[in-house]
């Protein structure tokens, strides 16, 4: 069975020094991706799943930003224990990232050209020529229209979803297996969203790339994961497929994040949030992190921590009162 | 402020900066009291003593007492650095402001900085010093100026840059008069980089006083000054070397303690120096 | 060398690049005549709002007034300013600014004289400000916030400290006296005797302000490159899997170079004008000295002249740097 | 890095090699200032004279007690009414175009310099006719008998040197241009280029005196092919020059350096014989100070020169506390109104001022910045002056606009500069009415009459003492006493004695 898993992260803990103090911003995070599936990292921003998606390429801030404790574990090798020139040879290459933001994610010095050809000859001992061809294939993959122009262009010279075509193009340019996608759609708008996704799951199957799909956005989740990991607070919550999770949430806080997406048909106007905002990670914290803004709250949930349990069949969750099943589903 | 501490710990040549620049204030402050002799006594048959009891600076061709001159120069060049300081960042983030905010006037200021830049301030000093004789306002005036484009120019760039942020767009549709938009939004957004230039031209403008007082342009002759003193010195480099080393040190010292000290403001100050974290 | 192309103009797109370019250096051109014009009277009344008489100086001490006056009336300094400034601005249209005063040899070619020191002095320490100042802080920005970067800020911050004829007295007493490397002052030109040997006159000038500028330069590389590093598209580049090296000189420092360069282009501007302190301690025949001189001996045909050149020095300078931006920056367009 | 520095170093080494030294011989001489022109008739800029008298010539000079001595003429002969002077000229003398030198020169030259030169007015109002009798004979006639002719014609700072007519004849109150500097000196003017220097080469036909080279005077031979007076301001720069072997000769180097370079090895001093004259001029003619003696002599008294000297120049042997506006060792040398010199009494200058009715009027002083001499001087009285209870308000400005501003009688009650050497006391700028400071009182005018009078020493030397005294009971100038400037040379100098004369000259001197 283990053959089947990708990337296989246990206990990872990644710390930040400010000026103001230590902040754990990864703090004990453990799941499993498998080879050709799409896992959804799902939490609000301050959540850590952007630094647990950037400590798997190794890009967190440095020097400030460090992995204390844990493994990740990709393709049979442990990434936090890899030498740099290691690093380099997975990064952009078995392990390809696109961001949040396509705008500001492109030098604006640079034609699209250069920057994907760049991308392939840091991998591969080739000629320039070649690597433009092969970044001229990639940019027809993700379907450019009039792909030998854009070579050519400045990104100031394409529309956003251009742009993030233009990424995504970068980013399979070397055929990686597990593609980490940062919030690939936040930044556009509606109609172009759609796009981006459609092309995402299609590359998928095309390459047979495996995808950490970072969101904060449960409809994107529904869409296009097989499984997902809910994060709140630089821990992980809820970890299940997203069929049960959706049928049978059983974190309080996966709830809320339901609950404050629109129910259209009941076309209810007021849009339900979850009162409070996220704590502070500065330093150590005892108990259940969620507990100040969680309903539910007991007095132990203060006191301890809640542990990982599966409470269902692939169905885990670390909360102290969690809603059992029957008693879930949406509000009335 | 608590800001600037924390950094300040995270700089231990800092705080040494911070700790000289309080002496200096001390010794500008009390100066008749801690000056043991008279910084003009002229006292032909003790000149040039080099450094010893009685003189722990030693004496120079006038026979006056470096160390009480030392003392007294510090008044001296704080006030006059701190001259050169208001005036350039006054005038500065007026002129800066009104050029940058109204468009009407951005052409015309671009203008004036060009002749500005082009005209060399040390003619300013030359002229300003052999029409009204060398003095301490002239002097100002002709170090201020060149600080004076410079500080206008962040101004003016900055101006330029916050009034197309969103929340300005939005006061003025609530429709704040330009005057209320200029002091009460864009003006405080300044003050940081500001204070940082300020930190660096008092530094600097020392430094451009000591040449002008080496051209014989600076601080009339009969103020005790640090130029003075050191261009006085420098003739007498291989004879009295203490007339040039020490007010040499006081100078490099007091420049770079400020320095220092501006570093730390900007890196505390200035967003982009702080410690950002991706992600999070 | 790929990292200084100017790639969009390799790239086809040359044509219209090239020709909005030279639209836009000619409206700048244009643009630059009215500011002379504004230097050149304000300048032209500065200098005769001086006291003192260049014939005076001329004939000394001694001489009576009759015989300055009768001299001044000769060359027709006795005519009111607005006919002089004619004759003067006439004159400049036609390239010819009259003769100094005190040297009685036509203007241009005394400050042609002068200019090849300043100018050789001012790229010498443009070399020396490059070669230390951007590398310096390079490493300095590479290594934010380790001991390293605060060693090498504190030790340029002192040299930028150092009042510049001190330094310049000690390099001469130590390299020229003592040691008998360099020598101690003057610069015999290198146009007029073809003598290129000529320039070892000018290390430790040059060295001298290098000293105070290249303390900036490192300042300003840090500044600017640590503003790039946390673009999005730095980390873009690390996420490729380039090495650290390329992403830096590629990514962080090619795109922090236009403040570089205006940077740069005013330094050497200002090399070239406002080194009167090291020309005088080392005894240069530059551009900066002249004007001191010039004004002590109210030569005002030479001080109008060398301000002149200087504006359009500036001018030029400014836009070459706005030139600079477009071909380092393919966003800037020129209009 | 490392190669970087390797670079560097041999580059840096290559350079040094590269700089050899001409076989042929060139003195390089650093001078303080940059010399406006070198037309002699029309300037008197001591930086001129030292170069110009290399190029040119006058018809007498002085010897090393410089009396008057032939020089261009050969013989002279004054009338019994000691009213017309017959001078023949040397023959066979060339100037530096080829041309033989004859009366018809001298004539243009002495006309030019008697109408535009600079001091040649105060001869000319005197002469009744100068004429070229024959081609080598030159005759002066005179109005009336004026003693100090001889002086003046051998006094060639802003004196009448001796142009081809050419050149004389077109000259008018400018300045003559390069291409004129044609003269009959040692070294003729190769080229000037400004801020750099200004290059003499020897000249091969120059025509020599025969007899005894004695100060300026007797054979001159140019030893040196090249002279290179290079202008070098910084004092600084001009020692460490000197050290450093760039320059073999630097004038004026600063009091203070004196005893530590005098024990250097590397470097050999030379006194000035120059005298130098601190004055403070007062206002005759306007402000508080005019027509008002009591209170210039209360000035007087609270005045310290001896400290004044003591710092302004240092070395005791450069400087002496004298009050004689005529050097000692000079005949002209006097002690007359000395007891008011240098009394440094504010108690009693305290009480004068309260006689001439002072009540701390303000006391404008103005003083240049561009000389150290004049700086540390007024700083010093202007202190001394306070203390004793005057309202002194001290003005720096730098030459040019403290000459511009004497001028104006308005503007000042004090200032202060320095004269030179003068051979003869008739020369003293302050002699002349028209002296700013504009001292005109008929005493001193009846005094002056006597004094250029008479052909004769000892009643001439009476009259200037009469003048002294006046000057010393009306106050239109404050003498602070003597100083001498030195200069510095290198080793591979021939010496020059234990003294320098005024201008330092280089015909007659060489390396080892």
């Amino acid at each position: 069975m283990a053959g089947d898993v990708l990337l296989s992260i246990r206990g990872l803990k990644t710390h930040f020094s400010t000026p103001n103090g230590i902040v754990t911003a990864v703090d004990g995070v453990s799941f499993d991706l498998k080879r050709g599936e799409t896992l959804g990292l799902v939490g609000e921003s301050g959540s850590g799943k952007t630094v647990t998606a950037l400590s798997v390429m190794r890009l967190y801030a440095k020097p400030q930003g460090r992995i204390v404790a844990g493994e990740i574990v990709f393709d049979g090798q442990d990434i936090t224990k890899m030498d740099d020139r290691d690093m380099h040879t997975i990064r952009g290459n078995s392990i390809a990232m696109i961001f949040q933001e396509p705008m500001t994610s492109l030098n604006p010095v640079y034609t699209i050209g250069r920057q994907i050809a760049e991308a392939i000859q840091a991998h591969r001992k080739i000629k320039t020529k070649e690597a433009w061809d092969i970044a001229l294939e990639s940019l027809k993959k993700v379907g450019i229209p009039d792909p030998e122009r854009r070579l050519y262009s400045f990104p100031y010279e394409m529309s956003g979803g251009m742009r993030q075509r233009a990424m995504i193009a970068m980013a399979i340019s070397c055929k990686p297996t597990l593609l980490i996608a940062d919030e690939p759609t936040t930044a556009l708008d509606v109609t172009i969203q759609a796009q981006i996704l459609q092309l995402i799951g299609e590359l998928k199957e095309k390459l047979g790339m495996s995808i950490l799909m970072i969101t904060h956005d449960l409809a994107v989740v529904a869409e296009i994961t097989d499984r997902v990991v809910v994060m709140y607070a630089g821990r992980v919550a809820e970890y299940a497929d997203t069929v049960s999770l959706f049928a049978d949430p059983m974190h309080p806080y996966t709830r809320g994040l339901m609950d404050s997406i629109t129910d259209i048909e009941k076309e209810t106007k007021q849009l339900y949030s979850i009162p409070g905002t996220v704590p502070s990670l500065l330093g150590e914290t005892v108990g259940c992190r969620f507990a100040n803004r969680c309903d539910r709250a007991t007095s132990v949930c203060l006191e301890k921590a809640p542990e990982m349990l599966e409470a269902a069949k692939g169905h885990w969750v670390s909360c102290w009162n969690r809603l059992g099943t029957g008693n879930g589903g949406a509000r009335k | 402020m608590y800001g600037f501490l924390k950094m300040l710990r995270s700089r231990k040549i800092a705080i040494a900066g911070v700790a000289f620049l309080g002496i200096l204030v001390i010794l500008a402050i009390f100066a008749p009291l801690i000056a043991p002799l008279d910084p003009q006594g002229i006292d032909p048959v003790n000149r040039l003593l080099p450094p010893g009891k009685g003189h722990i600076f030693g004496t120079d061709n006038f026979g006056r007492d470096i160390w009480s001159r030392i003392v007294f120069g510090s008044r001296t060049s704080i006030v006059s650095s701190l001259g050169v300081v208001i005036f350039s960042v006054t005038l500065g983030i007026a002129i800066g402001l009104i050029a940058g905010y109204f468009k009407a006037l951005n052409a015309l200021f671009m203008r004036i900085i060009d002749v500005m830049m082009a005209f060399p301030s040390l003619l300013l000093a030359l002229v300003l010093m052999t029409i009204f004789g060398r003095g301490l306002v002239n002097v100002i005036l002709a170090v201020g100026i060149t600080y004076l484009t410079r500080t206008t120019r962040i101004v003016y760039g900055m101006t330029l840059k916050l009034k197309e942020e969103v929340y300005i767009e939005a006061f003025k549709a609530a429709g704040a008069s330009n005057m209320r938009l200029l002091i009460r939004h864009i003006f405080p957004n300044l003050t940081s980089p500001v204070i940082v230039q300020a930190t660096f031209t008092f530094a600097f403008s020392l430094l451009d006083m000591a040449s002008l007082d080496f051209l014989g342009l600076g601080l009339p002759p009969d103020i005790p000054s640090w130029g003075n003193m050191l261009s006085e010195g420098s003739i007498y480099l291989a004879r009295a070397p203490w007339m040039l080393l020490i007010p040499g040190f006081f100078i490099v010292l007091t420049v770079l303690s400020f320095n220092l000290v501006g570093d730390v403001l900007r890196d505390q100050m200035d967003p982009r120096f702080r410690h950002d974290i991706k992600g999070v | 060398m790929r990292l200084f192309l100017p790639l969009y103009m390799a790239e086809g797109k040359a044509f219209d690049g090239a020709q909005a370019m030279l639209k836009f250096i000619l409206r700048r051109i244009v643009g630059i005549l009215p500011s002379l014009f504004l230097v050149s009277i304000l300048v032209f009344s500065f200098v005769h709002l001086i006291p003192g008489d260049p014939i005076q100086i001329l004939l000394g001490d001694m001489a009576t007034k009759a015989q300055v006056d009768a001299v001044r009336q000769e060359m027709g300094l006795d005519k009111p300013i607005w006919i002089q400034y004619g004759k003067w601005i006439g004159g400049v249209v036609t390239g010819n600014m009259g003769n100094s005063i005190f040297f009685g040899q036509p203007v241009l070619s005394v400050i042609g004289d002068r200019a090849e020191t300043s100018i050789l002095l001012a790229l010498l320490t443009l070399v020396l400000i490059l070669a230390i100042g951007i590398p310096v802080g390079y490493l300095s920005a590479t290594h934010y916030g380790t001991r390293l970067d605060q060693t090498i800020s504190g030790v340029s911050m002192g040299f930028a400290s150092i009042p510049t004829f001190w330094l310049g007295l000690s390099l001469m007493t130590f390299f020229a006296v003592t040691l008998k490397l360099f020598p101690s002052s003057g610069f015999p030109s290198i146009l007029k005797t073809g003598n290129w040997a000529n320039i070892r006159y000018l290390i430790l000038p040059a060295i001298t302000l290098s000293a105070p500028n290249s303390a900036l330069i490192i300042r300003l590389t840090r500044a600017s490159m640590l503003d790039v590093f946390k673009e999005d598209y730095v980390r873009t580049a690390r996420a490729k899997g380039l090495r650290e090296s390329s992403v830096n000189i590629l990514h962080v420092f090619r795109n922090s170079m236009n403040s570089l360069v205006s940077a740069l282009g005013f330094t050497f501007a200002g090399l070239v004008s406002g080194t009167v302190v090291t020309e005088t301690v080392f005894s240069l025949p530059g551009i900066g000295k002249l004007v001191v001189d010039s004004v002590l001996r109210r030569d005002y045909p030479v001080i109008q002249g060398i301000i002149l050149c200087i504006a359009l020095l500036y001018m030029a300078i400014n836009l070459l740097v706005d030139i600079a931006y477009g071909w380092l920056d393919p966003r800037i367009r020129y209009n | 890095m490392r190669r970087k520095f390797r670079f560097f170093l041999s580059t840096l080494l290559v350079l040094v090699a590269a700089s050899g030294v001409s076989a042929a011989t060139t003195l390089r001489y650093a001078t303080i200032a940059e010399p406006p022109s070198l037309d002699q008739q029309v300037l008197t800029s001591d930086q001129a004279t030292t170069i110009a008298q290399h190029i040119f010539e006058g018809l007498y000079t002085f010897n090393k007690s410089y009396d008057p001595v032939p020089m261009l003429v050969d013989k002279e002969n004054i009338s019994a009414d000691g009213k017309t002077i017959t001078l023949t000229l040397r023959q066979g003398v060339k100037f530096h175009n080829g041309k033989e030198m004859t009366s018809a020169d001298v004539l243009a030259s002495l006309n030019r310099w008697g109408v535009y030169g600079v001091r040649g007015p105060v001869l000319y109002a005197h002469i009744e006719r100068v004429e070229a009798s024959s081609k080598y004979v030159v005759r002066l006639v005179f109005k009336d008998v004026f003693a100090p002719w001889k002086s003046l014609l051998a006094f060639i700072n802003g004196g009448p040197v001796i142009y081809p007519k050419e050149v004389a004849e077109t000259a008018t109150k400018q300045p003559i241009l390069e291409n004129q500097y044609i003269g009959t000196g040692p070294y003729k003017f190769i080229e000037r280029n400004p801020g750099r220097y200004i290059l003499l080469e020897k000249f091969a036909d120059y025509v020599s005196r025969t007899d005894a080279p004695d100060g300026y005077a007797g054979k001159r031979t140019a030893i040196f092919d090249r002279i290179q007076f290079i202008p070098v301001t910084d004092v600084g720069t001009r020692v460490n020059g000197v050290k450093a072997g760039d320059y073999d000769y630097a004038e004026q180097i600063s009091g203070d350096l004196y005893d530590m370079l005098s024990a250097d090895p590397s470097i050999v001093t030379v006194v000035n014989e120059g005298v130098m004259m601190p004055l403070m001029f007062f206002n005759s003619a306007n402000g508080p100070m005019k027509g008002n003696a009591k209170l210039r002599l209360a000035i007087l008294a609270a005045l310290d020169s001896t400290a004044a000297l003591q710092v302004a120049v240092g070395p005791k042997n450069l400087w002496s506390a004298n009050g004689s506006f005529m050097p000692k060792g000079t005949s002209w040398y006097s002690q007359a109104g000395l007891e008011v010199y240098n009394q440094k009494k504010p108690a009693l200058a305290k009480s004068l001022a309260a006689e001439a009715g002072y009540k701390g009027e303000k006391i404008t002083f103005m003083v240049s910045s561009s000389y150290k001499i004049h700086n540390d001087i007024g700083l010093v009285f202007t202190k001394q002056l306070k203390d004793a209870g005057f309202n002194i308000d001290l003005q720096i400005y730098d030459w040019a606009t403290l000459v511009s501003k004497r001028g104006d009688p308005k503007q000042w009650d004090m200032f202060f500069t320095t004269h030179g050497f003068v051979p003869d006391p008739i020369l003293f700028s302050f002699m002349s009415d028209a002296y700013p400071g504009w001292w005109a009182t008929p005493e001193k005018q009846a005094l002056a009459q006597d004094f250029t009078s008479t052909l004769d020493d000892k009643p001439r030397r009476d009259a200037w003492t009469q003048v002294q005294k006046l000057i010393y009971q009306q106050v239109p100038v404050m003498k602070v006493g003597d100083y001498f400037m030195y200069d510095i040379y290198s080793p591979r100098m021939q010496s020059f004695g234990e003294s320098q004369l005024i201008w330092p000259k280089f015909w007659n001197v060489s390396f080892k």
